[in-house]
């Protein structure tokens, strides 16, 4: 395989890793405001995509009217989520909280199976279909428009994080929740805040990935699998890292499949992965502190 | 008479901050020696590196006359170094006694297979472990709560309970990081009574305190510490009488 | 063994044996034999979890190996059974050992993932080297269990074998729980800085625990394999591992009969819910928000606290007539 | 007086109540009981799920009509969760608990796997809606056991003839990871040995996977002719579009798993001109009015879609075959699980939607490769291939 081919291997990771890396960053909010897994952060992708999907399928509507109303369905969904489970409870432990994600991943799979049925959808792409030549490998508008959001998606959260009062007290949470609360930073709507920002993430990545990956009730598992390992092998509450780490698993995925062995591409990925957790036990950007202060 | 614990030039650095630097003390067999010196002075860091939970940057650990640096934390107190937490360290899913019962892991035996089959073996190894338990649980007179569980206890008893614990190792030098913090003084005292019968036991204690009292009242040798470097040793009088500790403590004045 | 469990155990047993008595129907007793497999996984579970504070998301893994192991050295290798079962605990014990040296270094989350991209390559491996495994399609003609002149064919024999079993494994791990080894493992839950600190190699001990949890699921498979004597990667992959995890943290993971009380309930209640049609999925996941919700520590604290209320009330109750 | 005749009332209400109680019982025959199990929720669910609704629906209407020779069919259905363990247990209830006269189902390869020794055991006829040739085969130890999908391997051998007559002699194959994919990829190889082709690439993808580009790119390397997607799962819509984005031309071949005018759907304009073979469910508009097989297929079609407005599959056809098979020796036999089985193996000229049925002793799937026909896509519409 040639230059081309190599390169064309590589869009073909870096599209798809920009999705894991999306989902990844969704993981590290909510794991950085309350060091909780979110088992139920592929769910919000799939609902991100399957809403969209009906807005712009069945209700017909254009895609830029559709994308905010999806966007803040699901975002609302997230915050109803954490107002019903995980607000309620008092000093659970992390275990718990994880199952509890579990359990509501399965009832956000069983709702979207009632409320779209058990077929596989797709979305129109948000442009022409036509594939654009560069350097000899091709890419869709598609993956272009994906990666526009990407970096529109990371620019915002760096000013969030940066220069907002809110953005910064979720911050000064990631970095000492108590300390935050003494200085009046309210903890449990940070918390809240995290999951409706995570939510919303997730439900981005569902739209922009639907044209090129079709949707259906069952996506969101193995979509959350993957932005998991992204954001573990980023190192766990490290957006930065997890936007790198989705790339990186994306594109070892991409070359694995095309110069080695299809049947292995995926373990090829984990195993590279386990490989970086066994010689740097929190991930390629994580600190050890923080691995060593947030244990179940 | 002879030495039990020699330090030999020991440097740690954490990145860039040098915690302990070029200190070296010997603690002789039987005797009480202190380490004192302001906050931040490398006085944890140093118990640390001498139970493995740290590995030096530079320099030598010697127990009994043999290196000891390198070697694992469990490997260390199977050789007779036993110590207790500046933040109590309990086991709090466990009941008081059996707290004290996982300190005679390095001095039993049996394993996970003769364990879980009841061996008779193990059954008697079970029983002189109960014993042992109890014995130490007496000493620090916690024998009535042995069954409670030891977050249960309150903070005075939660400390004995870690004395109780490191002394079912058996221990020959044991290492007390700030015993009285937390204590008001009627239990200060009781612990300083608690200390001295256990080197009458002919244990070794080496500790790291910031009560004065107590310091001066027990040691038979202290060691001054400020920016991890070592200022003095000597005797509580000579010590008090140092014009670097005086300072080091007051703050050097114009 | 205290009193408690003693108590406990014996009230297992007699139900056990009593309920093929009332329940002569083999469609329960089969449900039976299948809570009984994963009892064997979720004890196991609750010593790495409970106990030594290690979680795994990968032990469907072992449950494979078991599984791959017994069914291959005994439809190709001419293997009976029985030796096969032996086998494959040999084999699983070595590959968990392998694992659990790198993995049990880490902490947290990243042991979460590391175990779980663990079960994944195995579940890949399963469906990739067809030659071996027969891939994605699986492989069947497991021969069954023959036990001296007993054919382990009728649920009522499968359930006799697999409870008898799920007991003795209860009884080697409650007599681990209450030994030396057993309060190493239980310190290390509590503070692993003061467990190596009182002589305890951690290091040593979560992997023991690692393998003796991956060797009840090594035992669970094998029976799976010869008694379903059909296999496939689809029953090995990610959701079993959650499976079992969940039924431990439902159950309370502060004991082991914890553990049994949530393999009980999330074994029995698909079947439950057989009525509600579709909707079952919902009113699974439902019922485990629930169960999360209201009893965080799991049915057992659910059961402890309750204990605990009714002590108060009757300490009450003593005070007002002194 | 009054108290008398109140007395008298209330035992000749109870008297009538009882007759007209003990009458009904009489006159209505005792239900006739099936089992049916299918991956209703879970990975699999858009195969179960016309297959459910077809039963369902083929049960309203005999009913409706009278029954079986005066018994209703009482249909009790299951969900496998596509999960081996709880068919396991489901079949076990509806033999044991629901003591049914005949299992249809289960739509997958594996669970059906799963359950062959149990129905073999406890003698219940069991007629599978999955497709894996070794659930008949070997036949002498699938006694109880009968499928109604047609062949892995005659839809292997119509593909290599479509190819061959083409002229060309090298092809890639691209399979799904699940038993379905699995079992072709080794019919593929199989027959490529035995009529000459050439396979110059294999390449897998996971049944959860988004992009496959990369697999297409060492397929384009390669001097391959014509590209067989060998899948049932809703990726498989995502290869013609990858194959688009790359610029590939060579023709593209699917399975008889393509039969879902969804997955044409979701293809798009990359999904015109594939080639696969199907059951003639899928184009029983273009079929001669006088093929054997036209009103069974217009009828089924016709119901489906009014009832559920949803576009007809082959996988709910494969369920409407197996139960037609059971209410037919239900019909001819009386509810005996022994002459069911008897019956269904000796049935011929049984017209299903999935073809002709010919079951003998040695055949528990009656059907040959004349049971598919070729089919494109055009207009994203399934038509016969006409050539």
């Amino acid at each position: 395989m040639g230059g081309s081919g190599i390169l064309q291997l590589i869009f073909s990771g870096i599209t798809i890793g920009s999705i894991y890396g999306l989902v990844a960053v969704g993981f590290d909010i909510i794991y950085n405001c309350t060091g909780i897994i979110n088992f139920a952060q592929g769910e919000f992708v799939m609902l991100g995509g399957m809403i969209m999907i009906s807005l712009v399928g069945a209700a017909d509507l254009p895609m830029w009217i559709s994308f905010p109303i999806a966007v803040f369905a699901v975002t609302l969904i997230g915050a109803l989520f954490e107002r019903l489970c995980i607000h309620p409870l008092k000093k659970p432990s992390i275990l718990t909280l994880i199952i509890i994600t579990i359990a509501a991943s399965i009832l956000f799979k069983g709702g979207a199976m009632f409320a779209w049925g058990k077929q596989t959808f797709s979305l129109p792409h948000f442009s022409s279909e036509r594939p654009i030549s560069i350097f000899g490998a091709t890419i869709l508008p598609q993956t272009v428009w994906i990666l526009g959001f990407i970096a529109v998606v990371v620019l915002l959260l760096a000013f969030f994080f940066k220069a907002t009062m809110v953005g910064k007290a979720m911050r000064a949470c990631a970095a000492n929740r108590s300390a935050a609360s003494l200085v009046g930073v309210n903890v449990k709507e940070i918390v809240l805040l995290s999951f409706a920002l995570s939510a919303a993430i997730g439900a981005v990545a569902g739209i922009i990935i639907a044209p090129i990956a079709l949707m259906d009730y069952e996506r969101g598992m193995i979509l959350g699998l993957k932005g998991f390992s992204a954001a573990v092998l980023g190192g766990l509450g490290n957006p930065v890292g997890a936007v790198v780490a989705g790339f990186l698993i994306g594109i070892v995925e991409a070359l694995c499949a095309g110069l080695l062995s299809s049947h292995y591409k995926d373990a090829v990925a984990l195993i590279v992965l386990l490989a970086v957790l066994f010689i740097r036990p929190s991930g390629l950007f994580g600190s050890l502190e923080a691995s060593r202060l947030k244990k179940f | 008479m002879e030495s039990i614990l020699e330090v030999r030039n020991l440097v740690k650095r954490f990145g860039g901050l040098v915690a302990v630097s070029d200190v070296s003390f010997r603690v002789q067999r039987g005797q009480i020696k202190a380490i004192i010196g302001p906050n931040g002075a490398g006085k944890t860091t140093i118990f640390n590196l001498i139970t493995g939970v740290d590995s030096p940057t530079a320099g030598e650990i010697r127990f009994k006359n043999s290196e000891i640096n390198g070697l694992k934390p469990h490997e260390i107190a199977a050789k007779g170094i036993s110590r207790t937490f500046q933040n109590v360290q309990l086991f709090d899913n466990m009941t008081v006694l059996e707290n004290v019962m996982v300190g005679r892991h390095p001095r039993t035996v049996s394993g996970l297979l003769s364990s879980a089959l009841r061996l008779p073996r193990t059954k008697s190894e079970e029983r002189a472990i109960h014993t042992a338990a109890m014995e130490r649980l007496n000493f620090v007179g916690l024998d009535s709560s042995s069954q409670d569980l030891a977050v249960n206890l309150p903070f005075g008893q939660q400390r004995l309970l870690e004395l109780a614990r490191a002394l079912a190792t058996d221990p020959e030098l044991l290492l007390l990081d700030e015993p009285a913090a937390g204590l008001n003084s009627f239990e200060a005292g009781l612990l300083a009574d608690l200390i001295l019968k256990i080197r009458e036991h002919g244990t070794t204690i080496l500790l790291v305190e910031h009560d004065m009292e107590l310091v001066m009242d027990i040691s038979d040798e202290i060691v001054v510490l400020n920016y991890g470097k070592k200022i003095a040793e000597g005797t509580p009088v000579e010590v008090q009488n140092d014009q670097q500790v005086i300072n080091a403590y007051l703050g050097e004045g114009p | 063994m205290g009193a408690k469990n003693r108590i406990s155990l014996g009230v297992l047993v007699g139900g056990l044996v009593l309920l093929p008595l009332f329940m002569r129907n083999p469609y329960y007793i089969g449900v039976m034999v299948f809570i009984g497999l994963y009892s064997l996984i979720t004890i196991g579970l609750s010593l790495l979890m409970g106990y030594a504070g290690q979680i795994s998301l990968g032990h469907a893994a072992f449950f494979a190996t078991g599984a791959y192991t017994s069914g291959i050295l005994t439809t190709k290798a001419g293997f009976a059974p029985v030796p096969a079962f032996f086998t494959a605990i040999l084999l699983t014990a070595c590959v968990a050992f392998l694992i659990g040296i790198p993995t049990l270094r880490l902490k947290g989350h990243y042991l979460a993932m590391a175990t779980l991209g663990f079960g994944q390559i195995v579940y890949i491996i399963l469906n990739a080297s067809v030659e071996f495994t027969g891939g994605p399609s699986g492989f069947g003609e497991i021969p069954r269990i023959q036990l001296g002149s007993i054919l382990i064919e009728s649920q009522i024999s499968r359930y006799c074998l697999v409870w008898s079993l799920v007991i003795l494994v209860l009884i080697f791990s409650l007599n681990l729980i209450n030994s030396r080894v057993g309060r190493a493992l239980r310190s290390i839950h509590g503070s692993e800085l003061a467990a190596n600190a009182m002589g305890v190699n951690t290091s040593k001990h979560k992997i023991q625990v690692f393998v003796l949890s991956a060797i009840y699921a090594s035992m669970a498979g094998s029976l799976y394999a010869h008694f379903v004597t059909f296999i496939s990667p689809s029953s090995f992959d990610l959701k079993f591992s959650i499976l079992v995890v969940t039924m431990v943290v439902v159950g309370g993971m502060s004991s082991v009969w914890g553990a049994l009380v949530g393999t009980f309930l999330l074994g029995l209640l698909p079947e439950l819910l057989r009525n509600f049609r579709d909707y079952d999925i919902l009113v699974y996941g439902f019922v485990l928000l629930l169960i999360m919700v209201f009893t965080p520590e799991g049915l057992i604290g659910l059961i402890d606290r309750l204990k605990g209320a009714q002590e108060k009330r009757s300490l009450k109750a003593q005070a007002k007539l002194s | 007086m009054s108290g008398l005749n109140r007395k008298w009332t209330v035992v000749i209400c109870l008297l009538a109540a009882f007759s007209l109680l003990t009458s009904t019982c009489t006159k209505k025959k005792e239900a006739y009981k099936v089992g049916a199990i299918f991956a209703i929720t879970g990975p699999a669910s858009w195969l179960g799920e016309p297959e459910r609704n077809t039963v369902q629906m083929i049960v309203e209407q005999v009913n409706a009509e009278g029954g079986i020779n005066g018994h209703l069919l009482e249909l009790i259905i299951e969900d496998t969760v596509g999960d081996e363990t709880k068919t396991v247990n489901a079949v076990n209830k509806l033999i044991e608990k629901d003591n049914v006269l005949a299992i249809v189902g289960p739509s997958r390869s594996g669970t059906t796997m799963a359950v062959i020794p149990i129905v073999e055991k406890a003698k219940v006829p069991l007629i599978s809606c999955a497709a894996a040739e070794t659930i008949v085969e070997p036949v002498e130890q699938r006694h109880w056991v009968f499928k109604t999908p047609q062949k892995d391997s005659d839809a292997v051998i119509r593909i290599f003839e479509h190819i061959k007559s083409k002229g060309m002699s090298k092809v890639a194959i691209i399979t799904g990871t699940t038993g379905f994919g699995d079992a072709g990829r080794k019919q593929l190889k199989k027959y490529a040995a035995e009529m000459g082709i050439a396979i110059v690439a294999d390449e897998t993808y996971g049944p959860g996977d988004t992009d496959m580009t990369p697999q297409l790119m060492k397929i384009k390397a390669t001097d391959a002719q014509a590209l067989i997607n060998w899948s049932i799962v809703p990726a498989q819509a995502i290869v013609p579009k990858n194959m688009r984005q790359l610029g590939m031309t060579i023709p593209l071949y699917q399975s008889h798993g393509f039969g879902n005018i969804k997955y044409a759907e979701a293809a798009g304009e990359a999904g015109e001109g594939i080639i696969f073979p199907a059951g003639r469910l899928l184009a029983v508009d273009s079929l001669p009015d006088d093929h054997p097989q036209k009103a069974v297929l217009a009828r089924y079609k016709k119901d489906y879609e009014e009832k559920f407005k949803e576009p007809v599959s082959t996988f709910g056809g494969h369920a409407y075959d197996a139960l037609w098979l059971v209410i037919d020796a239900l019909k001819a036999v009386g509810p005996d699980r022994a002459k069911i089985r008897d019956h269904i193996e000796n049935r011929k000229g049984f017209i299903g939607t999935g073809g002709i049925f010919n079951f003998s002793p040695e055949d528990h799937n009656g059907l040959t490769k004349d049971a598919f026909e070729m089919l494109t896509v055009k207009s994203c519409k399934f038509t016969l291939l006409s050539e």
